[in-house]
């Protein structure tokens, strides 16, 4: 099965070029390709998680053996986040059929492939190729969506983006200055010796505030809100939910295995603080749904990093439960947003119209609040028990803002649900609440339910992502599985 | 699997929520619900050992997640609060049964969403109560809060915006004690009571301050403590009808259960007393006894201005919370007692006094204190109740608020407090006034055109009224009866226990017992009554038969004094009303709103470039220097 | 002790401070005649007007609240004296205990709004408005002294605080031992008898004699009959605190008499405050001297 | 019907002597504790602060002035009335308690006085209301007035003064000179006539013509009895 890994990102990447030529000839044939190609994919993954030994294991691709080739590492971690995508990247297809479907169809493709690339990638150069890849078919996607106002966005964030890829490769660029490899395993057999030094840290922090674009690092990180809110509604959820995630599981992957610097995790930790007010802060004044959940998606990314700024197992399993949960609640949220554009005073008296829809905004917002017994309480747990043992005070700091932004963002969620439960309007208001979509709502009652499965099984889970968690935190592991066992052809 | 008690409660009580969902909206629903209320009772009942021992029944269910223990049981401490949830849960449910739902419904009212939300009020409670260790307290301990928020947001409009004020205060709350328990949970390295027993002895002053202040806010938010008050009158009064005399009777008391577990039993007053604030004279025990005191005075003197007899009501329920941190902060057998006491007092009369004014509100339609008078020739039932009930709120004889207030005069005059003492004594002369207001305005007074025809209200809701009343009394008559479940109390939670007997309590330095002094009280009003109607016989007048200076009275003048109640008090003290707790939460918001402002902005500017660029040259800069 | 000699102090308890109150009124109507040079009513005067007051062929209710406050009115005062020891009889006073006995002495004052405020009119309510802040006012001292005295003799209990004085003789007495709790509490008696200058609730010019505008015949002979007993449960009070109480009925009585002497003469020399006067005078002079007073005790 | 000695006075039947002492003590004590409720009407009024205050002292006489007419005995009538004013008497006269005792003072109000030409004075006080005792003068000096009070206690004592009865057992006659002076629609508070049905003080002349007159637009005067209510009909509307 091992082998067929290689499938997850070459089967999207090929089906991206494929797909306008095959549309053009047979249009019934091309919108199953996609999903088809996703489908696959996921069993793929699937299998791999179900069947797999557990171990992480390591792809040599090209058959040059790492570190002079490119590798893919395969821990249950890349797993799990490359199944999501795969996942992710099928629940939010792009149906939609117009002059621009093969175009949007192909660029997703190219967009999964690529974040999945993200995933598995085990070389930092490589990274940075899915990185650009990444970055340029959210560009065609947003762009795609062809409203004014996303074209603006777009290119704000396009310029960002750029002078951030500048940066990772100037970082990357440094590093192998240094060391002459790129491989990770390779550098972090290395990294003590020579990447511990002020050298490493500046090329640390090239890459970090490069690829913090994407993972909405609090100052490079306003394209956030006015993309997600001018971006169709499913690209925003995929977005949010899943890439910035991804960026922030290569920030991590760097941290853990190459800069041990402490001055790197305080970086992080104090970006990610700022993040979270300037995020929690922000959506508290948001006047439309869409700007709201950005916001406060640079506010849980903020809590995010602050989790990635914990020293030990119990941080990682806190970046995870975060991520994960995260990429549920945002997900589910977009979609539910899909039509709910516009001033915030539109959603009046929604809830009579759509229960659903509102029962489902209470339970998201209630998870994301942390509310017991759903899994943002245990997530949320797990990090501030984490954050109270540490002794540097600016850890402290964090879990107060942490406390803080918990309760502003209570507040402005439930000012929402509030208004969705109002019945009697006031005067002057009449009620003319959107209704929510067929497909999104359904959508975002898969997420729903996903989230109660998830409430239920929270024990067995927890435990996984804890054996996950002290995966991803092994250096040795990863040296040992990349460098000394390899797969492909030894040199 | 043999099910134990605490499973048959909790199964019990899943079971009422469950119904009320499933049934909420059929004819009985009331009916049924409440009769589930009385099994839960009955299955409290059945533990009544708890009561009067120190032994813990556990539950059935325990969970591990994520290295954490979950699990649940019952204690007096538990019980005690549980019976009065329970109690009062019953009691109000059965107040809402019939004709008031009919009403209610009338009114554009959802019946379902209220019988659920107050099953769920009573499911989390109990839950709550039922917490055996920190992690599972804290979960009970949201859910109350949000299924609190669910009670109080569901009359829409005003109530919406009471509650949305509440879940932010509770939700700050909440992450305070969040936060404490992640310090906690650091300091003992497990969640467990008794890791944390010992752990505290180890503790650190500092360690040992931040964990009071978190959880000491934490949970004060929800008794509405200074100052943190702000939110609880709104939230309370807007509530429906019986759905407020339920919260006024014991949902912000779970805040002082929580106090009573964490900081009384864990932390033990002995640790808390031993915090001194620098510089001052004072310790972390003194400041929670000021902060009760002034929790009691100043929402009593806002109560007094109140025009709504519900916003009176529910201003009062923050007051006497104040009373119960008093007590149990002196933390001697009769300060416990007293504060412990005045838990069940206050849920007794509170319920009754909300119950009242809902009735006069379902008859007459208002609750403004300037819109009513002279009911009580039409609602005498009504009027004795609330009669009852301030008596109870005011702290006078015989009613059983008085005990439990004297408890507390006596542990303070013991301990030589006597600046809290006198404080104790403003806030009940405070509330003697506002409560005559409060009965004058409604009942006394000239009757209405309008409210000529008034009936009192039915019997549905005067047998739950009258009952309350019955107990308001018995229990003031014989305190003995709650007292010896409040020492088993004081038992579980460490605390000294008080000499009680049936009628009171006994002590070297004076005792009290109530059966005495209630049958000579009684005994001078029948020598009254023998000397007032041997006297001849009297004639009933019209109420426009009245001195008026030589006027001619008619019915379409007002002849009623209720506005501006207290006017030359207030030509004195108007002027000490600042407001200042509503400017600070002003502020609060409006910095809040400052900072949004600010980083909205900071998202707005299209310069996204100039921050990447200044903000990698920085940490380039920092590194290199 | 025995059920009967308990029961018989039951009853004489009370009766006895009927006839005292009387003559404390007589003493108080004669000291009015003498400061205003008048020759003033005769012995027997509170007696006629008490019989009158009954004996009325009509009487004029406003309801069965208005009755019921009336009883209230006289009940209370009856229940209370039974907890304030006279010489030789102790009656129920060591089950109750000073805080119980302030409480109860304001069981007549709610019975007596309930009575005023169903006789709809709204002087009634205002006077009853008043006399309510009228006891704000004075409360606040009365508690600062009660508090002083019952934490100095270490105890609530009345019995014990006599005993207490009359073991230690003159020098133990309360007035010795904390003469600013006296002067003050002094003050706050004064302020409770609700004679001038703090009588802001009566003000007959004002608002018609306030709580009694609507009360005719036996209504308001039952006030007549309360005043008789609030005059004389304020006095002994004051004694059992600060004078020793009595060892025999003369001294118990003529202290009673003497210290009622004192606000009663003052009380004709002065015109009315206006209500926030008074709390500012109660919550100033008394309060401050009660505090002293108390950091003195401690 | 206007003249004291034409009130017939009625023996006590009662046999029983205790009662007879009981009795005697009664009206000892109503003599012996008089409240005064002076409305000031005219210019006689000011002749009563020196028969309060220490140069006459009223007060040895146990009379003592009061404030509302609910709690007074004597209703003390210093001066002229204009029609105005006695509405205002007669609303107040009523609300007093029996037993209840009117004194004239000055001779405005035994027969108008200076003002007996005047069209807006009541003449004769007693056409309106039972009088128990004159005082003449212009004014009369305090002397006059206290040996007046002097000589009602006197009456009151020996029960003679009961002319309060009057007003109950002839209530047409005086509600009859009321409708002539005020109109056809007067009207009290006061339910005179449930009154003395209440209290066993029914006359011949208790009921009359003017009476019937009054209860034809009356206005309802029933006390608001205490009711539950629960077995009442809904008003149908």
């Amino acid at each position: 099965m091992n082998e067929h890994l290689m499938l997850t990102i070459a089967l999207p990447l090929l089906g991206a070029f494929l797909l306008p030529i095959i549309m053009r000839s047979s249009l019934a044939m091309g919108v199953w390709i996609g999903p088809a190609i996703l489908g696959y994919g996921c069993w793929i993954l699937g299998n791999l998680w179900l069947h797999g030994n557990g171990q992480p294991f390591s792809i040599a691709i090209g058959g040059f053996a790492p570190p002079i080739g490119i590798n893919l590492y395969v821990d249950a971690m890349a797993l799990l986040f490359a199944f999501a995508t795969q996942l992710l990247g099928l629940i939010f297809w792009p149906f939609r059929l117009d002059q621009d479907t093969p175009k949007r169809q192909a660029l997703m493709l190219l967009l999964v492939a690529s974040s999945t690339g993200l995933a598995l990638s085990g070389d930092l150069f490589n990274l940075y190729v899915f990185y650009e890849l990444v970055a340029v078919s959210t560009f065609g996607l947003i762009a795609a969506s062809s409203s004014g106002a996303a074209y603006v966005a777009t290119i704000r964030y396009l310029i960002l983006s750029g002078i951030g890829s500048v940066l990772t490769l100037f970082g990357i660029a440094l590093i192998y200055a240094q060391t002459g490899t790129l491989n990770l395993a390779h550098l972090a057999q290395l990294a003590p010796d020579q990447l511990n030094n002020d050298l490493g840290l500046a090329a640390f922090l090239a890459i970090l505030i490069g690829i913090g674009v994407k993972a909405e690092l609090f100052p490079v990180n306003t394209w956030v809100p006015e993309v997600y809110a001018t971006a169709a509604s499913r690209l925003s959820a995929f977005l949010a939910g899943l890439v910035s995630k991804l960026a922030m599981l290569v920030i991590l992957r760097l941290l853990l295995l190459i800069f041990h610097q402490p001055e790197a995790t305080q970086v992080i930790l104090i970006l990610g603080i700022l993040g979270v007010i300037s995020g929690e802060f922000a959506a508290w004044r948001a006047k439309d749904m869409r700007r709201m959940l950005a916001f406060s998606s640079i506010g849980q990314l903020g809590v995010i990093f602050i989790a990635v700024a914990l020293p030990d197992e119990r941080g990682v399993l806190a970046v995870l439960a975060l991520s994960l949960h995260h990429m549920l609640i945002k997900s589910g949220l977009f979609m539910l947003a899909d039509h709910w554009g516009g001033s915030l005073d539109r959603l009046r008296g929604l809830a009579a119209t759509s229960p659903l829809a509102g029962g489902l905004f209470v339970l998201f917002a209630l998870s994301l609040v942390g509310m017991p017994p759903l899994p943002g309480f245990w997530a949320k747990f797990t990090l501030i028990t984490e954050l109270a043992g540490q002794t540097d005070p600016l850890y402290m700091i964090g879990l107060l803002v942490f406390l803080l932004a918990t309760v502003i963002e209570a507040s402005y969620l439930f000012r929402v649900a509030a208004k969705m439960y109002q019945t009697k309007p006031t005067e002057n208001v009449r009620i003319n609440a959107p209704d929510s979509g067929g497909l999104s709502l359904t959508t975002a009652s898969l997420f729903g339910a996903g989230l109660i499965a998830v409430t239920v099984m929270v024990s067995p889970l927890g435990e996984a992502l804890q054996a996950v968690a002290a995966q991803a935190q092994d250096v040795d592991l990863y040296i040992q599985t990349v460098l000394q066992q390899p797969l492909g052809e030894r040199q | 699997m043999i099910l134990t008690p605490l499973d048959e409660l909790l199964l019990f009580s899943g079971a009422t929520l469950l119904v009320a969902l499933i049934l909420g909206r059929g004819l009985a629903a009331g009916w049924m619900v409440t009769i589930l209320y009385g099994g839960q009772l009955l299955t409290l009942i059945k533990m009544a050992a708890l009561g009067y021992s120190d032994t813990i029944i556990h539950a059935s269910i325990n969970f591990e997640i994520m290295g954490q223990s979950l699990s649940w049981r019952f204690d007096a401490l538990s019980w005690f609060f549980a019976l009065i949830t329970v109690a009062s849960a019953l009691l109000s449910s059965w107040f809402s049964c019939g004709e008031w739902e009919r009403s209610f419904k009338q009114h554009g009212g959802n019946i379902w969403l209220y019988h659920s939300a107050m099953a769920l009020n009573v499911f989390t409670m109990l839950i709550l109560l039922a917490s055996g260790d920190l992690l599972s307290l804290f979960i009970g301990w949201e859910l109350v809060s949000w299924a609190g928020f669910l009670l109080m947001a569901m009359a829409g409009g005003v109530a919406t915006r009471a509650a949305m004020r509440y879940i932010t205060y509770a939700m700050a709350g909440g992450m305070a004690v969040f936060g404490g328990i992640a310090l906690v949970y650091v300091a003992a390295g497990s969640l467990q009571y008794e890791a944390i027993l010992t752990a505290v002895d180890q503790m650190s002053t500092t360690q040992l301050w931040m964990l009071v202040v978190m959880f000491g806010s934490g949970f004060g938010i929800k008794m509405g403590l200074l100052p943190f008050h702000l939110w609880q009158a709104p939230a309370y009064a807007e509530t429906p009808g019986p759905g407020s005399a339920f919260l006024g009777a014991i949902s912000s008391r779970m805040g002082l259960f929580a106090i009573l577990l964490v900081l009384v039993k864990l932390f033990g007053i002995v640790n808390i007393d031993s915090l001194k604030i620098p510089f001052t004279l004072i310790d972390a025990r003194d400041l929670l006894a000021w902060i009760a005191v002034f929790t009691i005075i100043l929402p009593t003197f806002t109560a007094m201005k109140q025009n709504d007899a519900r916003h009176l009501l529910a201003w009062h329920g923050i007051g006497q919370g104040g009373y119960m941190l008093l007590g149990v902060v002196v933390a001697d057998a009769m300060g416990g007692a007293g504060g412990l006491l005045h838990v069940f007092n206050h849920a007794t009369y509170q319920a009754a006094l909300f119950m009242a004014v809902t009735a006069v509100i379902h008859r007459t339609g208002t609750s403004d204190l300037n819109k009513l008078g002279g009911l009580v020739v039409r609602m005498p039932l009504s009027f004795v109740v609330l009669l009852v009930g301030i008596i109870g709120l005011a702290g006078l004889p015989p009613m059983n608020g008085f005990v439990s207030k004297w408890l507390v005069y006596r542990s303070l005059l013991n301990e030589g407090m006597p600046l809290l003492f006198l404080a104790a004594v403003i806030g009940t002369l405070g509330t003697i006034l506002s409560v005559y207001k409060l009965i004058h305005n409604i009942f006394l007074g000239q009757l209405r055109i309008e409210h000529e025809q008034v009936k009192e209200a039915p019997w549905s809701m005067m047998v739950p009224m009258l009952i309350l009343a019955a107990i308001i009394f018995i229990t003031g008559l014989f305190p003995g009866i709650p007292l010896a479940w409040v020492a088993s109390v004081q038992e579980v939670i460490g605390l000294p226990v008080t000499d009680y007997t049936l009628g009171g309590v006994e002590s070297v330095s004076g005792s009290l017992d109530m059966i005495w002094v209630i049958g000579v009280l009684f005994a001078g009003f029948g020598i009254g009554a023998v000397i007032f109607y041997s006297a001849g016989r009297s004639k009933r007048v019209h109420q426009l038969d009245n001195y008026a200076g030589g006027h001619f009275l008619s019915a379409d003048v007002r002849y009623q004094y209720s506005d501006n109640f207290y006017a030359g008090l207030m030509h004195l003290i108007g002027g000490w009303y600042r407001g200042s707790f509503l400017w600070l939460e002003k502020s609060v918001t409006s910095l809040v709103d400052f900072i949004s402002l600010v980083m909205q902005g900071l998202y707005r500017r299209a310069n996204a470039e100039f921050y990447l660029l200044s903000t990698a040259l920085f940490v380039i800069a920092w590194v290199v220097i | 002790m025995a059920p009967m000699e308990l029961i018989l102090e039951l009853t004489l308890m009370p009766l006895i401070a009927f006839l005292v109150g009387m003559m404390m009124v007589l003493m108080m109507r004669r000291i009015a005649a003498k400061i205003q040079r008048r020759v003033g009513p005769p012995l027997l005067q509170p007696l006629y007007d008490i019989v009158k007051l009954h004996s009325k062929r009509t009487q004029i209710s406003h309801g069965l609240i208005h009755d019921i406050g009336i009883i209230m009115a006289m009940g209370g005062y009856i229940a209370a004296e039974t907890l304030l020891p006279v010489p030789g009889m102790n009656g129920i006073a060591e089950k109750g205990g000073i805080i119980t006995l302030l409480y109860l002495m304001m069981i007549p004052s709610l019975g007596l709004a309930l009575g005023v405020g169903q006789c709809a009119n709204p002087n009634g309510s205002i006077g009853i408005a008043r006399a309510l802040t009228a006891m704000l006012a004075y409360d606040i001292p009365l508690v600062i002294v009660i508090f002083g005295v019952a934490y100095a003799a270490g105890t609530t209990n009345l019995v014990d605080i006599i005993a207490q004085q009359q073991a230690g003789g003159f020098a133990a007495w309360g007035a010795v031992e904390m003469p600013l709790l006296a002067i003050a509490g002094l003050i706050a008696m004064h302020a409770s008898l609700g004679k001038q200058p703090f009588e802001i609730y009566i003000a007959p010019a004002e608002i018609a004699t306030g709580p009694m505008v609507e009360m005719s015949g036996k209504y308001l002979g039952g006030l007549f009959v309360m005043q008789c007993f609030q005059l004389y449960t304020t006095s002994v009070l004051y004694v059992s605190l600060f004078l020793g109480g009595g060892t025999t009925w003369f001294d118990f009585l003529l202290k009673s008499f003497l210290v009622l002497a004192i606000p009663v003469s003052i009380a004709y020399l002065f015109p009315r405050y206006r209500t926030e006067d008074l709390l500012r005078l109660m919550w100033k002079w008394p309060v401050m001297l009660g505090l002293i007073g108390v950091a003195f005790v401690l | 019907m206007s003249s004291i000695n034409q009130i017939p006075v009625i023996e006590a039947k009662r046999g029983n002597p205790l009662s007879k002492v009981f009795d005697e003590l009664v009206r000892f004590c109503r003599s012996r504790s008089l409240f005064i409720l002076h409305y000031c009407t005219g210019c006689g009024a000011i002749e009563l602060p020196p028969a309060m205050t220490s140069r006459f002292d009223m007060e040895r006489l146990g009379i003592q002035p009061m404030v509302s007419p609910r709690q007074a005995d004597i209703l003390l009538i210093t001066g002229y009335v204009s029609i105005k004013t006695l509405k205002r008497v007669i609303l107040t006269y009523e609300q007093m308690g029996s037993p209840k005792y009117v004194i004239g003072i000055c001779s405005c109000t035994v027969n108008g006085g200076m003002y007996w030409q005047s069209y807006a004075t009541a003449k004769k006080l007693d056409e309106y209301m039972p009088v128990d005792l004159y005082i003449a003068g212009c004014m009369p000096r305090p002397e006059a007035v206290i040996a007046g009070l002097q000589q009602l206690m006197n009456r009151i004592q020996s029960g003679e003064a009961n002319s309060w009865e009057d007003y109950f057992r002839n209530y047409d006659y005086y509600l009859g000179n009321q409708q002539k002076l005020f109109g056809d629609n007067w009207q009290t508070p006061t339910d005179i006539i449930t009154e003395a049905k209440h209290y066993n003080l029914m006359g011949e002349g208790t009921f009359g013509e003017h009476t019937r007159l009054l209860e034809q637009h009356q206005k309802p005067l029933e006390a608001l009895d205490m009711r539950l209510g629960h077995n009442l009909k809904e008003p149908t509307e």
